[in-house]
């Protein structure tokens, strides 16, 4: 394997793993604040990508329009899913919210089958990040080139918001306190509102990138990377930006690197992320970066 | 009293009579395709109560219930099929030489079924069962898949995704209805003694349970292999009924029907567990007219695939959001509550 | 010859000392009392010595033996018991059951034995609940015996974790605030309570509470806690009367 | 200023207020002493809509309290600092302070409330940028207080300010209260120190297993028999 054949896997492996990253870090935000595992992320992750393809295909829009409108529907979709199917269970156990989630995301899916249909369906490109570009000796779709660039630019913005402005204040004060944070007068169902349509948007954009990667769609899409993710934000360390950043990275780039050194393994590619997960369960619950929660008896 | 028990022991013991006679009824009258429904109703039975054992008596969320239904699957298609049949299956690479010759006859093969998804359940168990709620859910839902995918790649003893096919059609009603019959006197029996009792304080509350003597782990152990036992059987009793198994059958979904007739049914209830295995089963078969043609009078459609399961998700979310006990909670029906209606007896040891 | 002996165990959490070198000597049959302020560290010197914490130094010894890495269960098994400072009860099970619980780890039979319903089983089931029936009329629990656990009032649902408590046979039994929500009233019953069960069951009891009257009219012997620091140590007139106590109760003034 | 009339709640299954009435007139100290238990903490939480009445009526400058949300209470100067200080220990001081003023739209009179704050406490202005979590527990007491002044109440309540503190500081945090009295704010005090909550209060409640089983002025409980044996350990 020549140098330039590990640049070429590289700028895939880190592309992939970006994308992971903006996915990861939506289930870490509301894990964050609700203690729940949001099952159906990934399938919001999908709905991203098929309103992006709806507004481009059926509505005809410049393709920057359609990806506003698309982001900007997917946010207030994962708003929606919080006050139907999680805020009614706000004092109820931890697995009955669980179970909630996992019946949405199997509603999804299945409304996704009979909507969209269950043929996968190809995702009409821009120009702009279709381009085969050659830098030094390695070729790249420009997409790869651009997905770091985007998820570093929301990186950015969501690290601003989220330690710069009071609502963002307010999300971390959740996540340590509901009960206080009430106390200082802060309107708790509204913030995690917030915290579901930012996760969400950040779903969005991933999922029309995902698109853009590998230019198809079907309603199942989200499931394995969704859980990938959710692994990713695991291993970071739950409620921990940053960290689900790198778990992203880490599960993307190790990921096409096996399969890129070791073609042997390529069938157990979607095992990889389970197999670190236990790891990384048994060895380091907290995760990475992880701060920890002991419980009190 | 004395009158009293041996009412209820009489009217138990018809039941049982009624209960089989239906069956044998059903077995003479009701064509392939309405029997096919009958077996499933007793396959799901089984498997909905391993997942109650462990998550609604025990209280560990467990979504790994797929695997263990594909290991006990696998084994026992692989035990029973003849050997001329698994050289059909095993084209693309031949079998591995001590599994080619093995042919055993169906009961040791379902017992082996479980026996293995057993093993696996306490491989898996082991470092799992140190986590809890949705940490554990997510780890055990990692393993099923790893199962999953495992058994596509090891072409050589699971023939990869191609799968098995022409499986010996062993499972008749008598298997899955008496196997359901068993699990569902096993669970009885099992609540009415101490390790039950054990399992429940476990669920109560953990901390409490483990200050009463109890060894936490040893006990948790002890219900995620059984379940996973069971569930490996109802696999085996599921494929051979199939006739035909892939990886693909055994993704999440299948798990997701299980936990949709556990949650529906009540979390610590075997009777509810019971009935709602039998209506979620029919009402599975029923509504697949969903996803075929249909003729609305007005308009007619090719079918919309996929609706099923979106009436499955809205009704699994209805039962949480809405009834979070399900048909039963966790009470338990008794000929008591026949007699006197609008009292349930409690789930108690006084019956005795 | 202590029953139970802590050779100066401290339990640290992060940065925060909660317990600090804490000396505790308890003889057979002997009732102490362990007080302090809010936050002094007494809940946290039980989970010790029942070992959901495990000290950060120092040792436990229970009848010499070391039990400072035992887990839980094994200390329970061994001989020591304990109530929760909120009441932990099988909330779903009936009273009966929540006390057969308490007997489950002297059950010999394997599972498959009970699910069968051998001879070796029903003997030893029969025996429990008889055990277990004995328990509650004892602790005037026998008109609830059905009833779940949560439907109780709350002095039943106290006196429902000491039955359960006594079903593992204990030794010693650690009892968390027994009297925490308790008017004067029952408070008084409590400790008349609380000396029955020591002849009865042949105890050696150590306890955890506020009420003063309660502290003051059962023990024998007290030990104060104040920032996880013992600050006196001794008969309840010695306690009274010691200026470190007054201080720590009263505040500084 | 707050009327509590008849105030019953209901902990799953137990009744943790049987009934209680209590009145906290505009200027004043008042205090609520009591065992473990007792239902102090209760109280206060059933007045900030933190757990449901299931009877009775909480009136707070002549209008009922019940059905309206935590964030509403607080916006109308009713202030809650709860037992255990509960900072968040994630978040810098200065962050802190500001979620206390989260619900206020006031710029000005905001940063003239945390000047006066710094002022209260000096030693929480040296320490700003720094994670509320590395303070210690009488700093964070006073954070979580001057967090709470942020919001600008007109009734603050606090739960057990006291616990846990060394004895010195209790001095001292006792001494703000006071002091933040002065400045106009009427104080409703939960306290297992009850000499020294007795010996600053106007008014004192003794509470028992969800009832009131005495009241009267700060020093004529101070000075009672039955008050000093059961909470002061003194026979």
């Amino acid at each position: 394997m020549t140098f330039e054949i590990f640049l070429q896997h590289l700028s895939n492996a880190v592309s992939l793993g970006s994308l992971y990253a903006l996915i990861a870090i939506g289930y870490t935000m509301v894990y964050g604040i609700l203690r729940l595992i949001n099952f159906a992320h990934g399938d919001i992750f999908m709905l991203g990508g098929y309103f992006a393809f709806y507004a481009l295909t059926t509505f005809l829009m410049p393709w920057w329009v359609g990806f506003i409108v698309a982001i900007g529907l997917t946010a207030l979709l994962g708003m929606s899913i919080e006050k139907v199917a999680y805020r009614p269970l706000r004092d109820s156990p931890k697995v009955s919210v669980l179970i909630s989630a996992i019946g949405v995301s199997f509603l999804i899916e299945s409304l996704g089958v009979v909507i969209f249909g269950g043929i996968q369906k190809a995702f009409p490109i821009p120009d702009l990040f279709g381009k085969v570009m050659m830098i030094g000796n390695i070729y790249i779709v420009s997409v790869n080139f651009f997905i770091p660039v985007i998820a570093f630019i929301f990186l950015v913005g969501l690290m601003y918001l989220i330690n710069k402005t009071k609502t963002g204040m307010a999300m971390r004060a959740l996540s340590r306190d509901h009960e206080t944070a009430r106390l200082m007068g802060i309107d708790v169902d509204k913030v995690i509102a917030y915290t579901f349509g930012l996760g969400s948007l950040l779903a969005a954009v991933g999922g029309i990138m995902w698109g853009m990667k590998y230019p198809q769609l079907y309603p199942l899409m989200g499931v394995m990377p969704g859980l990938k993710c959710f692994i990713a934000a695991v291993v970071g360390g739950i409620g921990n930006i940053t960290g689900a950043v790198l778990g992203g990275l880490i599960i993307g780039i190790l990921e096409i690197m096996t399969v890129a050194f070791l073609p042997d393994l390529t069938g157990y590619r979607d095992a990889f992320a389970f197999i670190l997960l236990i790891i990384i369960l048994l060895v380091k619950p907290t995760g990475l970066m992880g701060e920890n929660l002991a419980e009190k008896v | 009293m004395e009158r009293e028990k041996k009412i209820r022991v009489v009217l138990t013991v018809t039941a049982a009579a009624v209960a089989v006679g239906l069956l044998v009824l059903f077995n003479l009258i009701l064509d392939s395709y309405m029997m096919r429904i009958v077996n499933l109703c007793g396959i799901y039975i089984t498997l909905a109560l391993s997942l109650n054992l462990i998550y609604g008596f025990t209280g560990m969320f467990s979504l790994g219930h797929a695997g263990f239904m594909a290991v006990g699957a696998y084994t026992t298609a692989l035990l029973t099929m003849s050997p001329a049949q698994k050289e059909m299956n095993f084209f693309l690479e031949p079998i591995v030489p001590w599994l080619a010759n093995v042919e055993w006859s169906f009961l040791p093969a379902l017992l082996m079924g479980g026996v293995v998804a057993a093993v696996a359940g306490f491989i898996i168990g082991a470092p799992a069962l140190k986590l809890k709620d949705d940490y554990l859910a997510i780890a055990t839902l990692g393993f099923a898949e790893i199962i999953r995918i495992f058994f596509t790649n090891m072409q050589s003893i699971t023939n990869g995704p191609l799968g098995l096919k022409g499986l010996p059609p062993y499972t008749n009603v008598w298997w899955t209805w008496g196997i359901a019959f068993a699990s569902i006197l096993f669970m009885v029996f099992l609540f009415k003694g101490s390790y039950g009792r054990a399992f429940k304080a476990i669920r109560e509350d953990e901390v409490a349970a483990e200050a009463m003597g109890i060894n936490l782990f040893r006990h948790k152990m002890l219900s995620f292999t059984i379940g996973s036992f069971m569930a490996g059987v109802g696999g085996g009793l599921l494929g051979n009924l199939m006739g035909t198994i892939d990886p693909l059958m055994f993704r999440f979904l299948l798990a997701f029907n299980i936990l949709l007739i556990v949650v529906l049914g009540g979390m610590g209830s075997i009777t509810g567990t019971v009935i709602s295995g039998i209506v979620i089963t029919v009402l599975m078969e029923y509504l697949r007219f969903l996803d075929g043609p249909m003729d609305f009078y007005l308009f007619s459609t090719d079918g919309i695939p996929g609706l099923r399961m979106v009436i499955f998700s809205i009704m699994l979310m209805v039962v949480i959001l809405f009834f979070q006990k399900g048909i039963m909670g966790n009470r338990e029906f008794s000929w008591d509550f026949l007699f006197r209606p609008g009292r349930f007896k409690k789930n108690s040891v006084e019956g005795e | 010859m202590y029953m139970l002996r802590t050779d100066n165990i401290t339990m640290k959490f992060g940065g925060l000392v909660a317990v600090s070198n804490l000396n505790l000597e308890i003889k057979q049959n002997e009732i102490v009392g362990l007080i302090g302020p809010n936050g002094a560290g007494k809940t946290t010197a039980f989970n010790m010595i029942t070992s959901q914490y495990t000290p950060t130094e120092g040792s436990i010894f229970f009848n010499n033996e070391d039990i400072t890495s035992y887990k839980p269960y094994e200390i329970t098994k061994l001989g020591i018991a304990r109530t929760f400072q909120n009441i932990k009860l099988f909330k779903e099970m009936t009273v009966l059951e929540n006390v057969l619980v308490g007997n489950h780890l002297r059950v010999r039979s394997p599972l498959i034995l009970s699910v069968l319903r051998s001879p070796m089983y029903l003997r030893e089931e029969k025996h429990m609940v008889e055990k277990s029936m004995n328990l509650l009329r004892d602790l005037n629990l026998d008109d609830v015996v059905n009833e779940k656990a949560y439907s109780l009032p709350y002095g039943k649902q106290r006196r429902l974790e000491i039955a359960r408590a006594l079903a593992t046979d204990p030794k010693l039994l650690l009892l968390d605030e027994p009297a925490a929500g308790m008017n004067p009233q029952e408070s008084i019953e409590l400790m008349n309570f609380i000396h029955e069960i020591r002849e009865k069951f042949d105890l050696t009891i150590f306890l955890i509470e506020h009420t003063m009257q309660v502290v003051m009219g059962v023990c024998e012997r007290i030990y104060v806690l104040d920032y996880g620091v013992t600050i006196a140590e001794g008969n309840p007139s010695d306690i009274q009367n010691n200026p470190k106590v007054i201080e720590a109760y009263l505040g500084v003034n | 200023m707050l009327k509590i009339r008849d105030l019953h709640v209901n902990y799953g299954g137990i009744k943790a207020l049987k009934g209680i009435n209590i009145n906290v007139p505009d200027g004043k100290i008042i205090t609520l002493i009591g065992g473990n238990g007792a239902g102090k903490s209760t109280t206060l939480r059933a007045a900030v809509g933190l757990v449901k009445l299931s009877g009775g009526s909480i009136l707070y400058d002549n209008n009922d309290l019940t059905g309206i949300k935590t964030k509403d209470i607080v916006s109308k100067g009713l202030v809650l600092v709860p037992e255990g200080r509960r900072v968040f220990a994630n978040l810098t001081i200065h962050e802190n302070l500001v979620l206390g003023a989260y619900a206020r739209k006031d710029k000005l009179e905001i940063e003239r409330d945390r000047e006066k704050v710094l002022m209260l406490f000096p030693r929480l202005k040296e320490r700003l940028k720094q994670k509320a979590g590395t303070l210690s527990g009488g700093e964070q007491q006073m954070l979580a207080v001057g967090r709470a002044i942020m919001t600008k109440p007109k009734l603050l309540m606090m739960d057990e300010p006291s616990l846990g503190l060394a004895p010195l500081i209790v001095k001292n945090i006792f001494e703000i209260i006071q002091n933040i009295n002065k400045l106009g704010v009427t104080i409703l005090l939960i306290e297992q120190n009850a000499k020294a909550a007795l010996e600053i209060a106007d008014y004192g409640y003794v509470m028992e297993t969800g009832n009131i089983v005495m009241e009267g002025p700060g020093r004529e409980l101070l000075n009672n028999e039955d008050v000093k044996k059961a909470y002061l350990g003194i026979a």
